[in-house]
């Protein structure tokens, strides 16, 4: 168990929250492992932890969501039980999930009083929570539009919901699990000042984040989290990083990208005029002109939405547009009619998806089976008329060795692997085939340290080798670190780009609000 | 041990084969001996029932309908020593007897009562399935209508096209009120279990109906105008007293013999008049004699006077 | 919970509790339970001719069931089976009255074409339906399933009938298409299998169709990209396997293999089309796919399984007086606990099997986080 | 077509409109709380029977009605423990349930009252006799208004009215309770709705609970109301047009009656071919005119209706923990 520490014993008040020996199992799997806690009031606390480590079953055993198999909970001093979130909810706990829970076809307002409502009849309820919501935007700031619909909104918007749930639930504790995962950073760091406002009203903040800097920034103390236990719980301001990354990690972690300076060669891609319009009739891409050269990593930068998904899926070929879009000097299709994904890959593009469960992955498919998924026609992958699984399985097991898949198991469902290692299979699966463009989205979101650290070293070793990357990120500090030029997006246009050496967070910063260099010149 | 075994429809369909369930009733009740029965359910087991029956000694082996007819024919040759009696289908064997039955000629009969009871010169025919046993009915039915009245209009619907049609009776029901709209007042059900909705809205409408097959006009008395008796229980107990060696061949029950009719009884004697009755009668007797001669749909596939 | 114990048990026990209730159904209606099952097993298993008609049920449900299952691969429900089933049956028909065949065994290559042709024509409609115009096919399928059969009808009476004949059905197809049954394929062997029976060939044809979707699901490309669009549309466009071609070869696939049942209960059962010739075994091929889990072995099994009810089930009604519903009730039951109710077997085994486990390893060494499958 | 006979269609296709409303409404509860269900028909079959099993005992359609609602929540109750408690496969479980209704009530009738799987006819009191609204014979005379209040309007029995009433009360519920916004929250999340303390179990129990009811009433009209007794399969897949219906609705309630309506209209049309040859001006088969609904389905679906999106948790369990 952790050695309690000094800081809480000298805290006077009673913790607003205590966890004692909690154990979570899920069939086969222990999540938990008799897990102690305390969490003092007016405090954030931060929770790290690798994927899979135990830290969402936690709090959502704490939140009622999951019984603990043993352990208690104790609430300001109090034991309380909490069999369901109705009675986490009594007790004044509100949890913003690392998945929300929004109903997607209602509006903001109806989900907000969704399970809180005033009574048998909505109206007044809805009503009532109007006015409620009204205030909360004048306290905390949090703005948002009481009628749209959540499928209409976006994360930042979503996540906004969520919380305003919780406090209109008057939560006294508030539970985040990964919050900035779906953020830009200024809606980031939007949501800490108005964490800190909560703050200093005397609320009780629970973060878990795979971001350090957020830890490092806003949390006042933190436990880490590996393999199901709690490994060290340390007061914020007497630790640093690199401490918390190897708590983590268990082995010492290089926390920044190291790489040569980029030597760019001939163009490999050339977008010209790709406009994109959706099945909505909204459009999209709104003529898009870029150029990726071999051996360069090109940054796409932008708040999620702005047309980062469509110029992947386009270039992916599972969108249409117009326009053209040349690679090595040959046209892509771009109608849909002569062109999927397949043909794509034989142009030597490939591509790591943004949503590796959704699009990436078959999550019922074992490892080996997504190791030829999109490559399933491979030749090498043939024989006769059947699939030569064989050949599959013996490639798989090769590729999870170099990209240290854990545990190296070809038969294993995607599904059952954590976060990082399906991000893992996925890259072993594209950059293994050698291309000449790789399309890559999100390649570290919901990725823990250690992940991120190989992940990046392979991509910059892919560029290396002469390839042409192009790389969407909504991570500024990925983005900066990774790439040799940096693109923002704006709404379906390209707002400028720069070299990533010769700009910085403030700039881009801009750009992907929408401001240009003129307008950001005569606003500075 | 006699065997009988019902088609598809089931035992107790109100009409045709629980007609052949009462005249073997009858005979076992008369002899105070049994009789096996099965009911079907599937069509693979026309041919596994005969077999089973023949092997199990049973003797002889009634079957009612017309779909035993293939069946009948692979198995016959097998089981020389055992009678088969079918009913509604002829089959070419030596020790088979093959019942069929004029049901023109009885639903013609019936077809003249409905337009003389009919005040709006308008009768309607409500059929189960579109099959051509029933168009045959239905085109018997219109003869007789026209005949007793050359300007009536018959109205005709089938229920459906699938096995369902027989067990539909709010579609009956539907069909009823349709035909009243369009100023029926006679209705003649050849529908099985659909007909018990068709007699039931007749009689909840006030207007008259006729049944089919068993005498039907117990079910709603004074309302049932008369039944179109098929006597399918006459042939199964005829067949039953004749027992083992009974004489084969082709035996067509028509008005000539009593095989079809219409029913007179204590529900219906007060809305049939005397009048109406010596005429049906007349046509009876003419028919039997072969002086009147009644179209059959199923031997060339038309009607001369109804459309379908 | 070990494979054995999911695969074996947990069907098993479900159908002990199937039969439990059937019991007391029967007892509820005044009959003798034991008495009705020796029935059922010595007059579907006990001989060569109960094995032959419940082989040749079972026959009818491979046909369906494999039509089920492929379409569930592909995350497609197939109601339609029953009337692609009809429609195969047309086909088989046309091949035999129509052609003159030499031989019964090019006879059966040809109107096993045709009935797959039919099948799949019939199914894909909706299939092209529901890829190009999003129309669910839930509900085509099950209208196709309400047109076919009035199609057959006005095809039948009015167009396939023999002159004079009252049943709507066609004429006998000529010899030369009538398929050996198991007698005819045994003799040689010296296995002297009942005459009677109506299993043939075809049943050959159902296990080599269960072997080739086996191997085409799971060790073609195509079954590779079946599996994958019904686990993730989404995922299945990234890696370029089309939607509406997938939806297209999976539904001719499916509704193929349901008009190939044709080849069993027309051709070589009743040798010529009648009108209720699928007699609901397009339906009785959800509750195979289902039961035996979408897997051509599974299929295979519950095929049998359902075989062996119905066929238990006319024995029942033949000498004893229990109506024929029965059966359709120990069905319903044998679908409930196997394939709807089946957690509530599997969770306490589950439970079961765990703390089994807990116990043999004294100590829950550090293990991995990840699941073990 | 003259007036008149349009009166008589549309006479006709709100009684044969019914019956698919009310088991609609039924399939709409469980479907928008996440729980499919193709059982509709088995559940309206069951109640048909009971309700004019007891009913005939009795001789009294009142408690037929309830017997017919007991018997249909009873098949609902095993849908809800298949689906909802064990996370069964909702498919299968409605597959199972429309085989049980079908095998079971013929056995229990034929248990009965042995007659060959059917209840004796009702009569008097064991039936819902038409009601006729006040002032309907007054009014028949007046040209236009008259036969529309007397014929179309007057002259059905309590169910029908009760199942156009259900129609606003649905929405109602629906759209303007607590409760409504909570079971159709449970259909398209249910971790939503878990998570916002609600329990997800009870809110699909009433769901399918209230469907149950629904399909309750929708079966005893069948056999009460529209016939006097019971036939073995007289729901005649009725259950699978409503589901049709359903879809076709894409799960609102308003439009749920407009959908059975034209499906009604379809069944009225059937029974007037004589209509139908003068609408079109040809001649149209029998068999082919029995067909109509079902190819005016399918040309409705691919043509107009476009994608009906399901509710987004319908149909799967609601699993927490693998
Ligand atoms: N509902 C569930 N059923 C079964 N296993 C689960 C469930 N939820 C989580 N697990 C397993 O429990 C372990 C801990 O998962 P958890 O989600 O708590 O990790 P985490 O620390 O939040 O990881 P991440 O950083 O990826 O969010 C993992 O092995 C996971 O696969
Ligand atoms: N044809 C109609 N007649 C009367 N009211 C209708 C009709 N169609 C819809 N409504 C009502 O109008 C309102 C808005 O309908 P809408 O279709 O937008 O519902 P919704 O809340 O968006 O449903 P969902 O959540 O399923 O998308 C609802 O209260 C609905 O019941
Ligand atoms: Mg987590
Ligand atoms: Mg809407």
């Amino acid at each position: 168990m952790n050695d309690k520490t000094d800081m809480e014993r000298q805290a006077t008040a009673a913790p607003a929250i205590e966890l004692k020996g909690i154990s979570k199992a899920f069939g086969p799997v222990q999540a938990n492992k008799d897990i102690s806690i305390r969490v003092m009031p007016g405090t954030i606390h931060g929770i790290i932890g690798e994927n899979g480590a135990g830290k969402s079953t936690l709090m959502s055993i704490l939140y009622g969501f999951y019984k603990a198999d043993k352990g208690e909970i104790f609430i300001s001093g109090e034991k309380t039980d909490i069999p369901d979130s109705q009675a986490a909810i009594a007790a004044g706990i509100g949890m913003v999930f690392q998945h929300f829970k929004l109903v997607e076809n209602f509006t903001v307002l109806e989900n907000i009083i969704l399970g809180a409502e005033d009574g048998r009849l909505l109206k007044p309820s809805l009503a009532k929570a109007r006015k409620s919501l009204l205030k909360l935007a004048d306290d905390y700031g949090l703005k948002v539009d009481p009628d749209a619909l959540i499928q209409d909104i976006g994360v930042g918007m979503q996540q906004r919901v969520e919380i305003l749930k919780a406090l209109y639930r008057q939560a006294d504790i508030l539970i985040l699990d990964e919050p900035t995962g779906v953020l830009t950073p200024a809606e980031a760091d939007q949501l800490f000042r108005i964490l800190g406002r909560l703050r200093s009203e005397g609320k009780t903040i629970i973060l878990i984040t795979h971001k350090l800097r957020e830890i490092m920034d806003i949390t006042d103390t933190v436990s880490v989290m590996r393999r199901g236990e709690m490994t060290a719980t340390v007061k914020t301001t007497e630790t640093s990083p690199a401490e918390l990354a190897e708590l983590m990690v268990g082995r010492k972690v290089l926390l920044r990208v190291d790489k040569a300076p980029a030597q760019p060669r001939d163009v490999v891609l050339d977008i010209h005029g790709l406009r994109v319009v959706d099945e909505k009739g909204v459009e999209r891409l709104r003529g898009i002109d870029l150029q990726v050269r071999a051996g360069e990593i090109l940054g796409v930068a932008g708040v999620a939405g702005n047309g980062q998904s469509e110029l992947l899926e386009v270039l992916g070929g599972y969108q249409t547009g117009t326009g053209s879009v040349q690679v090595k000097g040959q046209a892509l299709d771009l109608t849909g009619k002569q062109s999927d994904g397949q043909s794509r890959r034989n142009h030597g593009i490939a591509h790591v998806p943004e949503d590796r469960q959704r699009e990436g992955l078959i999550m019922d498919y074992h490892a080996w089976e997504n190791t030829a998924f999109g490559y399933h026609k491979d030749p090498s992958y043939r024989s006769g008329i059947l699939m030569n699984n064989a050949a599959i399985k013996a490639d798989t097991v090769e590729k999870m060795e170099r990209f240290d898949v854990r545990p190296p198991n070809p038969k294993l469902a995607a599904k059952n692997f954590s976060g990082g290692n399906q991000q893992k299979i996925v890259l072993a699966r594209e950059i293994e085939r050698n291309p000449d463009l790789l399309l890559i989205g999100q390649p570290t979101r919901g990725v823990d340290i250690g992940a991120i650290e190989f992940i990046h070293q392979q991509i910059v070793a892919l560029r290396d080798q002469g390839k042409a990357i192009l790389l969407v990120s909504v991570e500024l500090e990925e983005i900066l670190a990774l790439s040799d030029r940096v693109a923002v997006m704006f709404d379906g246009q390209i707002m400028g780009v720069r070299d990533a050496a010769d700009t910085d967070e403030k700039e881009l910063g801009l750009m992907m609000a929408g401001i240009t260099d003129a307008d950001a010149k005569i606003g500075g | 041990e006699p065997a009988l075994i019902f088609d598809l429809g089931g035992k107790f369909d109100k009409s045709f084969n629980e007609a052949a369930f009462a005249g073997a009733q009858r005979w076992a009740e008369e002899t105070g001996e049994t009789f096996r029965e099965i009911e079907l359910q599937s069509e693979a087991q026309r041919e596994q029932a005969l077999r089973r029956f023949a092997e199990a000694g049973s003797n002889p082996i009634v079957m009612t309908g017309f779909a035993f007819g293939d069946a009948l024919g692979q198995v016959a040759g097998d089981y020389p020593e055992t009678d088969f009696v079918i009913i509604d289908m002829v089959v070419d064997a030596p020790n088979v007897r093959s019942v069929v039955f004029n049901e023109h000629e009885g639903s013609y009969l019936v077809g003249m009562m409905a337009a003389m009871a009919s005040e709006s010169n308008t009768v309607g025919f409500i059929g189960g399935m579109d099959i051509p046993l029933i168009r045959k009915f239905a085109c018997g039915y219109a003869q007789g209508v026209l005949a007793a009245n050359p300007d009536a209009t018959v109205i005709s619907n089938m229920t459906g096209t699938t096995p369902a049609a027989w067990n539909d009776p709010v579609k009956g029901s539907e069909l009823t009120k349709a035909q009243i709209s369009q100023g029926a007042d006679v209705v003649y059900a050849a529908a099985g279990g659909t007909g018990v909705g068709v007699l039931q809205t007749a009689a909840d409408e006030g207007i008259l109906s006729i049944g089919v097959d068993s005498n039907q006009n117990y079910m709603h008395p004074g309302k049932v105008l008369t039944s179109m008796l098929k006597r399918v229980d006459n042939a199964v107990y005829q067949a039953m007293t004749d027992g083992p060696g009974m004489e084969k061949g082709f035996n067509v029950m028509g008005i000539a013999n009593g095989g079809v009719g219409y029913a007179m009884d204590e529900y219906n004697k007060d809305i049939v008049s005397a009048d109406m009755q010596a005429v049906v009668d007349e046509a009876s007797a003419q028919i039997a004699d072969g002086t009147l001669m009644v179209h059959d749909y199923m031997s060339d596939d038309t009607c001369p006077v109804l459309d379908f | 919970m070990p494979k054995w114990a999911e695969v074996v048990l947990v069907p098993l026990i479900s159908l002990i509790l199937a039969a439990i209730l059937s019991a007391l159904v029967i007892l509820g209606i005044g009959e003798d339970p034991v008495a009705a099952v020796k029935l059922m097993v010595t007059g579907a298993l006990g001989s060569t001719y109960g094995w032959g008609y419940t082989l040749y049920y079972a026959t009818n449900f491979m046909f369906t069931g494999l039509c089920v299952a492929i379409a569930f691969h592909a995350r497609l429900f197939n109601i339609g089976g029953e009337g692609q089933a009809m429609l195969g049956g047309l086909g088989v028909a046309l091949a035999c009255l129509y052609i003159p065949w030499p031989h019964w065994s090019l006879a059966l290559i040809g109107a096993t074409t045709m009935a797959a042709l039919f099948g799949a024509a019939w199914a894909a409609i909706p299939a092209f339906l529901q890829a190009k115009r999003g129309s669910h096919i839930v509900i085509t399928t099950i209208m196709f399933n309400f047109i076919a059969a009035a199609v057959l009808n006005y095809i039948l009476v009015n167009m396939l009938r023999p002159k004079g004949s009252m049943d709507p059905a066609t004429a006998r197809f000529p010899d030369a298409t009538n398929l050996p049954t198991l007698h005819d394929l045994l003799a040689p062997i010296g296995i002297n299998f009942s005459k009677a029976a109506p299993a043939n060939i075809s049943l050959l044809v159902a296990i080599a169709a269960c072997f080739f979707l086996w191997v085409l699901i799971w060790r073609t490309r195509l079954g590779y990209e079946i599996r994958a669009y019904g686990h993730s549309e989404s995922a299945a466009k990234y890696a370029g396997i089309s939607p509406v071609k997938i939806t297209m070869i999976t539904m001719i696939i499916s509704g193929g293999l349901a008009g190939m049942m044709a080849i069993n209960n027309v051709m070589g059962e009743s040798e010529r089309l009648v009108l209720n010739a699928t007699e609901g075994a397009g339906f009785i091929g959800i509750a195979v796919a289902l039961m035996g889990r979408s897997h051509p072995l599974g299929v295979f099994l519950a095929a049998i399984l359902f075989g062996f009810l119905y066929q238990g089930g006319a024995e029942l009604a033949l000498w004893t007086s229990i109506p024929r519903e029965l059966i359709v009730v120990i069905q319903a039951l044998v679908i409930l606990f196997t394939g709807a109710l089946d957690n509530m077997v599997r969770m306490p085994l589950e439970k079961i099997f765990l703390s089994i486990r807990n116990a043999r390893a004294p100590k829950p060494e550090r293990k991995p986080v990840e699941p073990a499958e | 077509m003259d007036y008149m006979t349009l009166i008589q269609l549309l006479d006709s296709t709100v009684r044969l409109a019914t019956p698919l409303l009310l088991a609609c409404l039924a399939g709409l509860f469980s479907e928008r709380a996440g729980i499919f269900d193709i059982g509709l028909d088995g559940k309206m079959l069951a109640a048909a029977f009971f309700s004019a099993a007891i009913a005939a005992l009795y001789g009294n359609v009142w408690l037929g009605l309830l017997a017919g609602i007991a018997a249909s929540l009873a098949l609902s109750l095993l849908h809800g423990l298949a689906s909802i408690t064990f996370r069964g496969n909702q498919l299968i479980s409605g597959v199972a349930i429309n085989f049980l209704a079908a095998g079971l009530t013929v056995l229990i009738a034929q248990d009965w009252f042995q007659q060959g799987g059917r209840t004796p006819s009702l009569i008097g009191g064991a039936r819902f006799n038409p009601i006729t609204l006040p002032f309907a014979d007054a009014v028949e005379p007046v040209p236009f208004i008259g036969p529309l209040y007397a014929e179309l309007i007057s002259g059905h029995s309590i169910l029908v009215y009760a199942a156009f009433a259900a129609v606003p009360l649905t929405w109602w519920l629906l759209y303007r309770t607590r409760f409504g916004l909570r079971l159709r929250a449970v259909g398209e999340n249910p971790a939503a709705v878990d998570t916002a303390g609600v329990s997800v179990i009870g809110l699909r129990y009433a769901a399918v609970c209230i469907c149950g009811v629904l399909c309750g009433i929708a079966g005893a009209y069948l056999s009460t109301a529209l016939q006097a007794g019971f036939i073995k399969d007289m729901s005649a897949g009725r259950g699978y047009i409503a589901l049709a219906a359903l879809i076709f609705a894409k799960w609102r309630p308003w439009y749920a009656l407009w959908a059975t309506l034209l499906f009604g209209l379809f069944g009225a049309l059937e029974t007037r071919p004589d209509v139908i040859e003068a609408l079109i001006g040809v001649k149209v088969q029998g068999q082919l005119l029995g067909a109509l609904p079902y190819v005016m389905t399918v040309i409705i679906l691919a043509g107009f209706v476009g994608k009906a999106i399901p509710p987004r948790a319908g149909g799967e369990p609601y699993v927490k923990e693998r």
